[in-house]
């Protein structure tokens, strides 16, 4: 596969601009072709914030994904919107704490993870999304987890080594729940 | 009993913003631990209805407050 | 049997609103359909939304609207009141929208006395946008295009727009109030009512200036953001009467 | 009919007047202050008929928005740098499928520029201007008495199509006086047809909305491809031209508005010379008589492009007529207006040229 | 060298500001916000540089006029509403033969429209939608490396030529993110020659004068012509563009931008499916590379515009070309951002209909 | 030996104004040049002309011009100035320019408190392009398009844009003055060099509005012009310093 | 001769557009095709004011004259500014009050008329340029002297019949001295 | 004689706006009869440089008010 295409959705406030960022920075680390585009519906206030992210072994056309590998969606409302374009045998990874319905599609893979519990148990909900980027990266292996600790890291740079390690024991635990 | 009141909140349209808590003379209203469809936790009203034990008023200032027009207010 | 004492106006629309959690602009949106109920006169009212947070006004508030280009708010419904002048119309606009880029239509319309309502909502911020400085944002504040906070070298002081409405010749009633509270809330809400008296007594120009609560862009709460209003922003926007002509012009 | 000699910002007042308009919102700019000035005039003594002078070119074109959306009959005025102010304000009125009529009486630029006669804002005038890829029904009268007719024409077809309509003049145009005579005033209360979207307080009906923002992009694609219909159509039905002498010519002189009264005297001089000489005078510049040029060029094999400015119609005409006809272009940026004489001299080079004499 | 991941209005901020831009003006609006929030974050730490959130589009475009007076490189931004406010600043900035670079990140309209990406600004970009027939340069990066090289460009061409020059993107170019790396900044004091026509006081000198009013016809048809000499020279020596896969191609599209990218897509598909299709991109707009698409329609028979708008660059191409090739056009109005697989539906579709499969 | 004791200012060209007999604008310019010469700073002076009968300005005062679009002159003086603090930036506007298109302009920069210094002609009527209604404007004054006197229901009320300014909150120094007498001739010089020298001591906005006679619009011989203006224009208009906030901001 | 150009030139107040004015209306009223076009420098105040007249049996092409067949010039700047334009044969009125210069050229008619005294001996200076369209139409017959009185009378309609004989009898004095 | 003062007018440069007159206290000019090359009647000062009888101070007002720099002054 040269090109993989994925979208983070979820509420504002769940980290899921984060998320893309942190795996379109780590593309470019492992030396990939990446974009990250953003939904920028600043304009209007409100409804769930998503942004797509692909990396390619080649020069990437389109950032946009009709048809999306993988879906990272962090609650109910992404999932209505997103289960249709999902690629048929992509995966679906769903935060099982706050997504209520189940997908309905046969021809995909789901992945549920209790995201917030998890979180929690780290130490912090607000690491949840951290949690998620380690479950998708064990699962996809689209990226290195070197890279990842690294993007984490510089996004972080700035809060202190507490947070980073918050952060690093997060992307473990996630990972460690889907390996 | 005379002059109390009750309100109803939509869940629905609520988003949560705590205004009509802070304004309640009763501390009658607080956060839900539930979240709605679009992710808030709702505001919830702690009282009920048929209970004669309401401190509820009726005095609509959490209404008054609402940005969201999500709570109705009854007196009786 | 329990009798309903507050609820939705019915020149209020049953559409969940856009705005963020604790914005103040739902509550506006509710005075004024309130107003417009209690006049009657939602069967010739058109309002003219602005550009900003409330673009879609026209999805909450049920009478005719048509939208102006961003700062234009004025000079549209200059153009709808003077060929239909049995129409009460009323323009709605933040900040960014009547103090920066819409400064000389305000301020030309109030010199004409246009018999407009205007409802400024002053949030201090480009809310839309996404929470750049506004000619309105406090000193010191920090906003996106203000890092470190607003500098008066820098960034300029702020505008008091209100003030200098009240120069002008034409301009009848003007208030400032804030919607941090019932009280508050009340009170705007008579100031809005007075504001479309004063255009439907044909007396001249009449706006109210709300101090707004943004919580998204300020990063505060609901609850603190109209702390910070009331302890805050009033310090340099203070409530009050700031002109009330209507005997003179009578 | 009586005949008044009078200048054409004046004549266009008239006639505005003539077609119902019963809002003018505009801005002094030389040269057409005389346009409003004569609207306050002409609207002072009449009781349903506002005259705003704005603070600015903006708020008169959003004012004009305002008063279209009450259903009033509204017009606005400028010359070339106000109607640059204006682009905006046009966006939105297309956008929102308004009807506005808007007189351009072109100064010469680009900036400040002078005051004399030009034709540099055609691009402007046919391409939008503005932003969003509107596009504007645009009338290029060349004398008095097609002011008065095209003015009038331009409200009904704004109305008609429910699109802004630009009148472009010039200075020339807009400070020469002509015999002209008007047809009689339509009352537009009891004329026009009820506009059926108007703001007038939702009484007994559901509240109504004017507006451009469209936020999801399959809607706003929907109603792109609406405005593109509507385009469509008016390309079709709104064409507009004068053929002059073009029968047994072998060549032809293309121009509009001044320029084209002027090649009208160079091609009867060359006529007199015995030259086979035309004038094809495009007078919709937008929707440009596209089809109309390229069935000429199929006996006319040479075009003459002759314009006030550094060449900007000629596009249109190599679009039309391709390659089936060579096209040479003359142009005068910056206010000299040619003579006849000067045309003639370009006409003849070029029949020799080409040897077709 | 460093690699970064940054959205395109970053990319374009610091790319400026490494050309030494020392002056941005910009009022917000969606979808380029991220422009002057980077600018004022980044002139903050930079003793020398100057940021200003004006009140309005039109107090940015004519402070960045000031600026240019000055002699410093500056830049304003905006979006397409915001675009039609700067069309008179515009307008005096060519007519004064001032340098200043504008950015245009497009959204949908016409009228507030929407903020998703668009293309519908072509015209008003290329043809100058202020009055008096100036030009500016364009310049179409289609991808985050091409804007920090556009951006330097940019303001290296308004410099040379002592012209406004465009960057245009759109809301996609704006806000999605790609890793670039960016050329060590420029100390503009140290390395920019000086420029002798500034206003720095008229020190030992006599005093000097930068305006656009020209009252004289004849000098004003004089300074139009010194235009239109340097236009030429620019659309001798400036045009670029991106020829891809074309040497053995029956079919090219033709795209800029966002849309280019897309077909790049499209055209690597249909390869894998053996159709021999190439794609001409035009980086810059204006001057649009007529003559090298002219030469490609020498061999190249079949061409298909894709835009996201409802055909604009289309005419430009069909003016390139003349009969030489067929021009179909594939048009997305609106903010719909159209697959690569659906411009591949539109290739094949062609292919078949002229059978050069 | 006779000893010259008046003469025209280095800093003004020999050329013959296009202006019409007995304007204002003429005197107004040998006033800058004067102001100019005995600050010593023509070296480093930038001069903002507008549109206007002020357009040629540059024919006249003899430092670098840059001309603005009608109405931007401030917006252009402050992109020049603020890359170029320096300098010595000032503007000429009429009142057109400045009260009307510019409104926003003016506004901003003194709530910005841009450090520049602001010759704001007022005569009432757009000399330009022909005598046609200003803001300024006084209630009854015919012009050409105000028939029959200016109605304050139609066309609004004289606007007193000096007043607003000085409710901004980076405006220093603002006065107003005539130029219809030799003693307000020399009052008005001394304003400007204020205005310039707030400038230069780096306090803010500074603006002097000269309520100029226009005799030609006015349909005045000179000497009436100048007589209206101190006998009706002031009465809307008043003479004075309107905001002198320079120890403030010291 | 079917098409015919005239410019009027003068300082402003002299009356000079007047001029222009009765002469194209006076052409309207005898059923001439007919064009007045103002030299328009509002913008630029001071200078001389001029306007030119066509008057002509067939369609008007342009209304400016290069090379006008007649030239009315009121003051010195303006012969000084005309005189070279004039057509072959061409007739020049000069106001020979005011016109201290004598034409150069020699293949021009020159007529000269003390048009301010002819005035005050009629009542009153401001009438001048009545005077001088009698002496135009007199030596000219481009229009008819009904059509004349007729323009000029509509013109000053609102200014009352004692003005109006005072216009009569300065065109009949005008008129009389070149017959 | 001290104190006394005389002008000079540019006749070429005036457009007899009369404002100079108007203010001149001693009355020492007047409207001329003749044209100048722009049309106007130039103003004239009506004392003699060389005079004795000059009633002219040097005042300078009507320099002052000049719109058009016509005006020159001189002591002594
Ligand atoms: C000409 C133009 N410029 C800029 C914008 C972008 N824009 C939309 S709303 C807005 C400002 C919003 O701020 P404000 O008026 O204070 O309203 P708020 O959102 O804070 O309620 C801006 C700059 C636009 N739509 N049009
Ligand atoms: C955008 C634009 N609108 C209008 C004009 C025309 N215009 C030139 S000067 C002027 C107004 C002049 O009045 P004012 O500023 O009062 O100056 P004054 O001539 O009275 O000294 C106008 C409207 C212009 N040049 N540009
Ligand atoms: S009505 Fe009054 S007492 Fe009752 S919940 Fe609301 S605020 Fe509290
Ligand atoms: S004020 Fe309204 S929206 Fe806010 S929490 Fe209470 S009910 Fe919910
Ligand atoms: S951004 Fe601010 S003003 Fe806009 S909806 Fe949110 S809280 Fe309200
Ligand atoms: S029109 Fe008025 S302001 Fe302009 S030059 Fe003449 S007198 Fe002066
Ligand atoms: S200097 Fe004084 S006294 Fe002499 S002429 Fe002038 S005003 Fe009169
Ligand atoms: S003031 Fe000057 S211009 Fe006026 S009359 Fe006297 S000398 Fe002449
Ligand atoms: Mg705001
Ligand atoms: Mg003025």
């Amino acid at each position: 596969m040269t090109i993989t295409k994925t979208i983070f959705s979820g509420f504002g406030g769940q980290g899921v601009l984060v998320m893309g960022y942190v795996l379109a920075t780590s593309g470019m680390h492992d030396d990939k072709h990446v974009t990250f585009l953003p939904s920028y519906g600043a304009e209007v206030r409100g409804g769930t914030a998503n942004c797509t992210v692909t990396v390619s072994d080649e020069p990437i056309a389109s950032p946009v994904a009709s048809f999306p590998d993988f879906a990272v969606l962090m609650n109910t409302p992404s999932l209505v919107k997103f289960e249709e374009g999902i690629k048929a045998g992509g995966i679906v990874f769903l935060n099982s704490d706050l997504v209520e319905l189940k997908p309905k599609r046969r021809d995909i893979q789901v992945v549920s993870i209790p995201i917030n519990s998890i979180a929690e148990r780290v130490g912090n909900v607000r690491s949840a999304n951290m949690v998620m980027i380690g479950a998708f990266i064990q699962k996809t292996g689209l990226v290195s987890l070197k890279s990842v600790i690294r993007s984490v890291k510089s996004i972080f740079e700035t809060k202190g080594s507490k947070v980073h390690k918050m952060n690093t024991l997060a992307i473990e635990q996630g990972s460690a729940f889907v390996k | 009993m005379k002059n109390k009141g009750f309100i109803r909140i939509n869940e629905e349209l609520c988003k949560g913003c705590a205004l009509c808590i802070e304004v309640c003379p009763k501390g009658s209203i607080r956060i839900s631990k539930k979240l709605n469809i679009k992710g808030y936790h709702p505001a919830e009203y702690t009282e009920k209805e048929k209970s004669k034990n309401r401190k509820c008023t009726g005095c609509s200032l959490c209404a008054i407050i609402c940005p969201d027009i999500a709570i109705e207010v009854f007196h009786g | 049997m329990a009798k309903q004492v507050f609820k939705r106006p019915e020149a209020l629309k049953e559409n969940t609103t856009h705005y963020c959690p604790g914005c103040g602009h739902g509550i506006i949106h509710r005075l004024i359909a309130e107003v417009i109920d209690e006049l009657g006169i939602r069967d010739k009212t058109v309002g003219v939304p602005p550009a900003g947070c409330a673009v879609l006004a026209y999805n909450y508030i049920d009478v005719d609207m048509g939208e102006a280009p961003h700062g234009r708010a004025i000079a549209v419904a200059t153009g709808i009141k003077r060929t239909r002048p049995d129409l009460v119309v009323f323009t709605y606009q933040g900040d960014g929208d009547i103090a920066a880029i819409g400064t000389a239509e305000a301020i030309h319309a109030a010199s004409r006395g246009e018999r407009l309502s205007v409802i400024f909502v002053n949030n201090g911020v480009y809310g839309m946008t996404g929470g750049q400085m506004a000619p309105t944002t406090l000193l010191g504040q920090t906003t996106t295009t203000t890092p470190g906070g607003r500098l008066p070298l820098r960034d300029g002081f702020p505008l008091d727009l209100s003030q200098m409405l009240a120069v002008a010749g034409g301009s009848v009633y003007i208030e400032r109030t804030t919607v941090t509270s019932p009280k508050n809330i009340i009170r705007t809400k008579k100031a809005i009512k007075k504001a479309f008296q004063v255009q439907m007594d044909g007396l001249g120009f009449a706006l109210v200036e709300i101090l707004s609560q943004c919580p998204i862009n300020w990063k505060l709460s609901p609850v603190a953001a109209c702390r910070w209003v009331e302890e805050e922003v009033v310090k340099s926007y203070p409530l009050g009467v700031i002109k009330d002509a209507r005997e003179k012009s009578n | 009919m009586d005949r008044r000699l009078m200048c054409g910002s004046h004549v266009i007042g008239e006639a505005a007047t003539r077609a119902g308009c019963r809002f003018y919102a505009g801005y002094p700019i030389t040269p057409q202050n005389e346009l409003p000035e004569y609207m306050s005039k002409r609207f002072a003594k009449m009781d349903d008929a506002i005259f705003i002078q704005a603070e600015s070119e903006l708020a008169a074109i959003n004012m004009v928005m305002g008063a279209s959306m009450a259903g009033v009959r509204a017009m606005t005025s400028s010359s070339s740098p106000g109607i640059s102010l204006k682009q905006e304000g046009i966006s939105y009125i297309a956008g929102m499928e308004l009807p506005a009529v808007i007189v351009n009486i072109m100064r010469g630029g680009p900036g400040l520029g002078n005051i004399a006669p030009s034709q540099q804002d055609y691009f402007q005038a046919t391409r939008g201007g503005g932003h969003g890829g509107y596009r504007t029904i645009v009338l290029a009268p060349c004398s008095g008495q097609e002011m008065v007719t095209l003015t009038m024409k331009a409200f009904d077809l704004a109305d008609a199509y429910r699109t802004p309509v630009l009148v472009l003049g010039d200075g020339l145009m807009g400070q020469m006086m002509e015999p002209v005579t008007f047809p009689d005033p339509i009352d537009p209360a009891a004329t026009l047809p009820q506009k059926d979207w108007v703001l007038d307080g939702a009484g007994g009906r559901d509240s109504r909305l004017i507006a451009s923002l469209i936020l999801d992009p399959i809607d706003m694609e929907q109603h792109n491809w609406k405005l593109a219909g509507k385009y469509k159509a008016i390309c079709e039905s709104e064409t507009r031209h004068e053929s002059y002498l073009l029968d047994d010519a072998v060549l032809a002189v293309v121009a509009f508005g001044t320029a084209a009264r002027i090649a009208k005297g160079a091609v009867n001089r060359v006529r007199k010379a015995g030259l086979k000489v035309g004038l094809f005078r495009p007078i919709s510049l937008w929707p440009f008589p596209e089809k109309e040029l390229k069935a000429l060029s199929s006996t006319i094999k040479h075009l003459l492009v002759f314009e006030m400015n550094l060449g900007q119609m000629v596009e249109d005409v190599k679009i039309s007529v391709g390659e089936q006809a060579t096209v040479d272009f003359h142009g005068r940026p910056g206010g000299i207006i040619s003579t006849p004489h000067e045309i003639a001299g370009e006409i003849t080079k070029l029949i020799y040229r080409y040897d077709t004499g």
